[in-house]
């Protein structure tokens, strides 16, 4: 491991390989990833593999097209095929409030460059005449959104970053963070320590955890989310079905099909002792009772594992990035409360720009720290739970 | 000589390369087609015109290597495959020499390959940087190989290793993953459990790794030297055994 | 469907092995009301594929076949009131964050949160990778002993046995018995693995034993249709040019059992691979109890072993589980004193030793 | 293949029940799972892989591996070396992944 760096990333998740990767891009030399198991171990590695650019709020559908635009892209930007498969996410809504919401998210979407459109509910059966439309008033698809195979994005990134020179170290835990007259100065790892005037914690459900190694309090915390997955079938739904809370979408060129269901009681934590929690029974008869009232034909799928992962919420549910003023040379990129996966690509270039030029090429002021002491929440209403 | 043994002289070679300093500015075609037959789409699908315009039908392609961009769409339209691109600029140590290849299976973007030779000898590895297919090519793939520069001009075609024997050992059944297919992953550097599980899929089918995860195991410790006590596994969650969603949330028509 | 209700008991068994069965009849003797759930429709796990009689001593049945001894342990657990056996039922989780353990039974999903748990979840079968191995009529011995001695059909005409392990030997004598031709038994070891009675029975009905030998690959177009075999050195490397052709249809493979823990790992006992003892088996005390209070393992689940010690180590955690439940004061100690001393009588002798190699490293 | 006679075991078989195979009708008994009564008759393909396309029989016999899986009913991926054998069902190969639609 070097013992000296330019800059050292907390974090082999997309977000931290992809800052890692567009840093020395950009010319930065001796960049240092130090993850505490293997890469991706966190939430990248146990998401949903979703990817959308259906949100509500302008600065997230601009970070979303932006990152979108990558993920289509992939193949012919860096040579890796990540599976990636428009096939759109369509997003049941059963009240005409949730009709009138999206309407109003639909028409900025299209402002800002998004085909989103509205589908009534005669479409929908036209289209997906394996959805159940009881009680469906009308239904947002947008086809460019999609699914990644997570794996695909994390093996890429961590082989073009070798190709760059970049030093990942799994199994490296970071301990700690050095300063001298608060500037930073080092990072401590159970490896060894690291001199550099940079940091970028890209610590997912940790972040709050590195946050206090700079005596930073992080309104970032771990909330266990569950999936579940099938067996491969041959595919035939090759979108994202949302109810809101529930979600299901089958998986190209695989066939499994993935689901997910949120419970709002599920705690938030300030830590937790690692970050592959068990998932419960509850979570698999919630999940699979919707399952078979969305879609019927599901109901001779055979379930082969569930399991748990965390998402790292804030108190607006909307991501934490940027410099922070308090401790120079210190970065963030977290608290992105569950749609984090789809925006690495984007981050990682955001951060790269920020770093190295001082500037960003989307203005990302607002999702700062600060906000919160502020309290300049930026709550976002196209979350999915 | 090549009417004797299909392969062109290093005489013939020579005269068909471009100038040195052509080879430091970048891409740029070389054309080995040393027989005068009626054939011109080469002159006619070249969009800079540095092919020039055949007077006659028979004669041999005549090329401004200054006009030339490199671009490639020449490879695919000659139809005896006599026209590749070589540019020296790729990387310090590196040239890349973009080859029609017409065969199957076509390599995946990122494999390393044995590069060959005129004579389809081996001669160095080459690494799969690009592969180029589209309609207008009409299955004509082109391929980007990665080789080191002292062969630029040497490597104008590639052999897929053949699989050995191992391609059939099956280790994986859900999945179908094979001894070979393993020991690929763990040669590229994914040594632990868990990255050859999300690598492969290795453990993610139907069986959860019940019949995968003992050999795998063994093969991790073989090929690190990790003692089998050291090797993490994968995680073990529920079901135990595959289980039909109807047996958990019925037929969707209960309630 | 699933079932709303959350049934609740003393002492959960998953297993109904010569473990299970042991331990459901101890902790119902000292007073535990005991599920067992088994996944099989009739209990004794590999019992009932054991038509040979068994070692050991009286007190393990010495000298029963095991397929008797299962239903003499049937009959004792059919005849207690305090044993609800579910059969045919396949534990699904254990959620350890709020101890409830799932299962289905005929298509229903029902859940159950008992006081302790005894793991008796037995050994899966090795896989053994060879060109062609996933050919059809190449099959683990468990699938070879299920057709023939619980459905009464004949894997093949002409069988090719890898591994000389008491399975591969016990498999070969039950298919002669079954009028069914055993081409040869290979096995990559310099010496037969099983008990040495065995492989004499079989020698005597003339089939071949290949010791230093391993398959080199299988053939067959749609199916299995023969296997090369080749002799390996001292370093388990082939030695070319001595090639065998062995015509077969079906090949059954013997090579070893593995520890059936996926229930201990989603619960989150500290696990530790122990070659001695097969594979990873969970870390625990010398009453069988896990690094989680209220987890108990017996059987092969705890360590590959023979069904009579299965059979000791069921009743030593079954003991156990009830005592600490506050059951049998009077008794529990000393009947658990007699389950350690038959354990270390059977695990005594040169056949033991490597047992008592693996235990030293797994109980704390 | 049926063991008719043993020195050891005897066997149940209770009633015969008659069924198809890819439309060939076919005979095995009660209490039989499926992959049994078609081992009996000599069926040792019952799925062909979906990558591979390698033909795939009996393996585990426990249900928990995926080699034995064939469409039975029009339902997929059915487990039939675990499937009790019923009057009148119809059994096909499966090839490669289970088609729901």
């Amino acid at each position: 491991m070097k013992n000296k760096a330019d800059v050292v990333i907390i974090g082999a998740g997309v977000h931290g390989l992809a800052a890692a990767f567009n840093l020395a891009k950009k010319g930065v030399k001796d960049i240092v990833v130090c993850e505490h198991k293997y890469i991706g171990y966190g939430a990248t590695g146990r998401c949903a593999a979703g990817v959308r650019e259906q949100f509500g709020l302008p600065l997230t559908i601009q970070l979303a097209k932006n990152s979108m635009d990558v993920t289509v892209n992939f193949k012919e930007l860096y040579g890796y095929d990540i599976e990636y498969t428009p096939g759109g996410y369509l997003w049941l809504l059963y009240d005409e409030k949730d009709v009138d919401l999206w309407r109003n998210n639909i028409k900025l979407q299209n402002s800002l460059g998004v085909n989103s459109v509205l589908l009534d509910v005669d479409e929908i059966k036209e289209k997906y005449p394996y959805v159940n439309v009881k009680g469906v008033l009308a239904a947002t698809m947008n086809p460019r959104d999609g699914y990644v195979n997570p794996f695909k994005v994390l093996y890429a990134y961590k082989e073009m970053c070798e190709k760059v020179g970049v030093e990942i170290n799994s199994y490296t835990t970071v301990t700690g963070i050095r300063r001298e007259n608060g500037k930073i100065t080092g990072v401590e790892t159970d490896k060894g320590n690291i001199q550099t005037d940079t940091v970028i914690s890209c610590a997912g459900p940790y972040s709050r955890r590195v946050g206090k190694m700079v005596d930073l309090d992080l309104p970032v915390y771990p909330q266990r989310h569950e999936m579940l997955v099938t067996e491969p079938i041959k595919v035939f739904f090759p979108c994202m079905v949302i109810t809101g809370p529930w979600y299901a979408f089958q998986t190209k060129p695989h066939g499994s099909v993935l689901m997910g269901i949120t419970f709002p009681d599920e705690p938030l934590h300030d830590d937790v002792p690692s970050l592959q929690p068990a998932s419960s029974w509850r979570f698999l008869e919630e999940a699979l009772k919707v399952a078979v009232d969305i879609m019927p034909v599901l109901k001779d799928v055979s379930v082969v594992r569930q399991w748990g992962g965390y998402y790292d919420m804030t108190p607006d549910g909307q991501q934490i990035i940027g410099a922070v003023p308090e401790v120079p040379g210190f970065y963030l990129s977290c608290g992105w409360s569950g749609h984090g996966f789809q925006m690495g690509h984007i981050t990682g270039r955001l951060l790269s720009e920020l770093i190295v030029d001082g500037t960003t090429s989307i203005d990302i002021s607002k999702s700062d720290l600060g906000r919160f002491a502020r309290g300049e929440l930026i709550p976002e209403p196209g979350i999915i739970g | 000589m090549l009417i004797r043994t299909g392969i062109p002289t290093p005489e013939q070679i020579e005269k068909v390369m471009p100038s040195k300093e052509r080879l430091t500015q970048g891409p740029v075609a070389v054309i080995e087609c040393f027989q005068s037959i009626p054939c011109n789409p080469c002159a006619t699908s070249c969009p800079t015109g540095a092919i020039l315009p055949f007077d006659n039908i028979n004669d041999l392609p005549k090329f401004d290597e200054n006009k030339c961009t490199g671009c490639g769409i020449c490879v695919s339209s000659c139809p005896g495959l006599a026209i590749f691109i070589v540019d020296e600029t790729y990387s310090e140590s590196e040239a890349l020499v973009r080859i029609p290849y017409e065969y199957l299976p076509v390599p995946e973007a990122g494999s390393v390959v044995d590069a060959t030779d005129r004579a389809g000898q081996i001669v160095c590895k080459g690494k799969v940087v690009k592969i180029f297919t589209s309609k207008t090519q009409d299955k004509t793939t082109v391929l980007s190989i990665a080789v080191p520069k002292e062969y630029s001009m040497t490597v104008r075609g590639i052999k897929i290793p053949k699989k050995t024997e191992t391609d059939d050992i099956c280790i994986c059944r859900c999945e179908e993953i094979s001894l070979e297919e393993l020991r690929e992953v763990i040669k590229q550097g994914y040594t632990d459990f868990n990255e050859i599980k999300r690598k492969l899929r290795v453990g993610m089918g139907p069986c959860q790794g019940r019949t995968c995860r003992p050999l795998i195991l063994r093969e991790i410790a073989m090929v690190t030297g990790r003692p089998m006590e050291d090797i993490d596994l994968t995680t073990f969650r529920p079901p135990t055994k595959p289980i039909k969603i109807s047996v958990i949330a019925g037929d969707g028509n209960e309630e | 469907m699933r079932q709303k209700n959350i049934k609740t008991t003393d002492v959960l068994i998953a297993g109904g092995g010569p473990a299970g069965l042991c331990a459901a009849l101890a902790a119902a003797s000292l007073g535990a009301k005991v599920v067992l759930i088994d996944e099989n429709e009739v209990l004794g796990g590999q019992l009932v594929k054991q038509t040979h009689k068994f070692f050991g001593s009286e007190k393990q049945y010495a000298g029963t076949r095991g397929i008797h001894i299962k239903d003499i342990l049937i009959s004792e657990v059919e005849a207690s009131s305090s044993i609800e056996v579910i059969n045919d039922a396949t534990v699904m989780g254990y959620y350890t964050e709020d101890g409830i353990v799932t299962y289905i039974k005929n298509d229903d999903f029902y859940k159950i949160k008992p006081g302790k748990v005894i793991f008796a979840t037995g050994a899966s079968e090795r896989m053994l990778p060879f060109p062609k191995n996933d050919l059809p009529g190449i099959y683990g011995a468990g699938g070879v002993q299920t057709l023939m001695n619980v459905y009464g059909i004949a894997p093949g005409n002409n069988v090719l046995m890898i591994g000389a392990g008491n399975i591969g030997l016990i498999v070969s004598y039950q298919l002669i018995q079954a009028g069914v031709n055993v081409q040869a038994i290979v096995e990559a070891m310099p010496k037969i693995g099983g008990y040495l009675v065995h492989a004499s029975k079989i020698r005597r009905a003339g089939v071949p034993i290949y010791t230093s030998h391993t398959i080199k690959e299988a053939y067959g177009q749609d199916a299995v249709e023969g296997a090369v075999i080749w002799e390996v050195d001292e370093k388990w490397q082939p030695i070319p040019g001595t090639e065998k052709d062995i015509k077969a249809d079906n090949i059954c493979l013997a090579v070893g059992l593995t520890p059936a823990t996926e229930l201990l790992w989603q619960a989150g006992c500290e696990m530790k691979y122990v070659p001695e003892l097969s594979g990873h088996v969970p870390v625990r005390n010398m009453y069988l109890q896990t690094t989680l209070e209220d987890i108990y393992v017996a059987g092969d689940a705890a360590g590959v072993e023979e069904a009579s010690s299965a059979m000791v180590e069921g009743r030593l955690a079954g003991y156990s589980a009830a005592k600490n439940l506050g059951l049998g004061k009077d008794r529990a100690d000393a009947l658990i004193q007699d389950a350690l001393d038959e354990l270390s009588s059977l695990r005594e002798g040169e056949v033991g030793a490597k047992i008592r190699k693996g235990l030293e490293k797994i109980i704390v | 293949m049926r063991i008719e006679q043993h020195p050891v075991l005897c066997f149940e078989r209770g009633n015969k029940v008659s069924f198809t195979f890819d439309g060939k009708p076919m005979e095995g008994y009660e209490n039989e799972t499926i992959a049994a009564a078609l081992h009996a008759s000599g069926v040792k393909i019952l799925s062909y892989s979906s990558e591979k396309n390698h033909p795939r029989g009996f393996f585990c016999a426990i249900g928990k591996c995926s080699s034995c899986f064939m469409t039975v009913d029009g339902v997929p991926n059915v487990r039939t070396c675990v499937t009790k054998l019923r009057e009148g069902m119809k059994v096909e190969t499966q090839r490669g992944k289970g088609e729901l639609l």
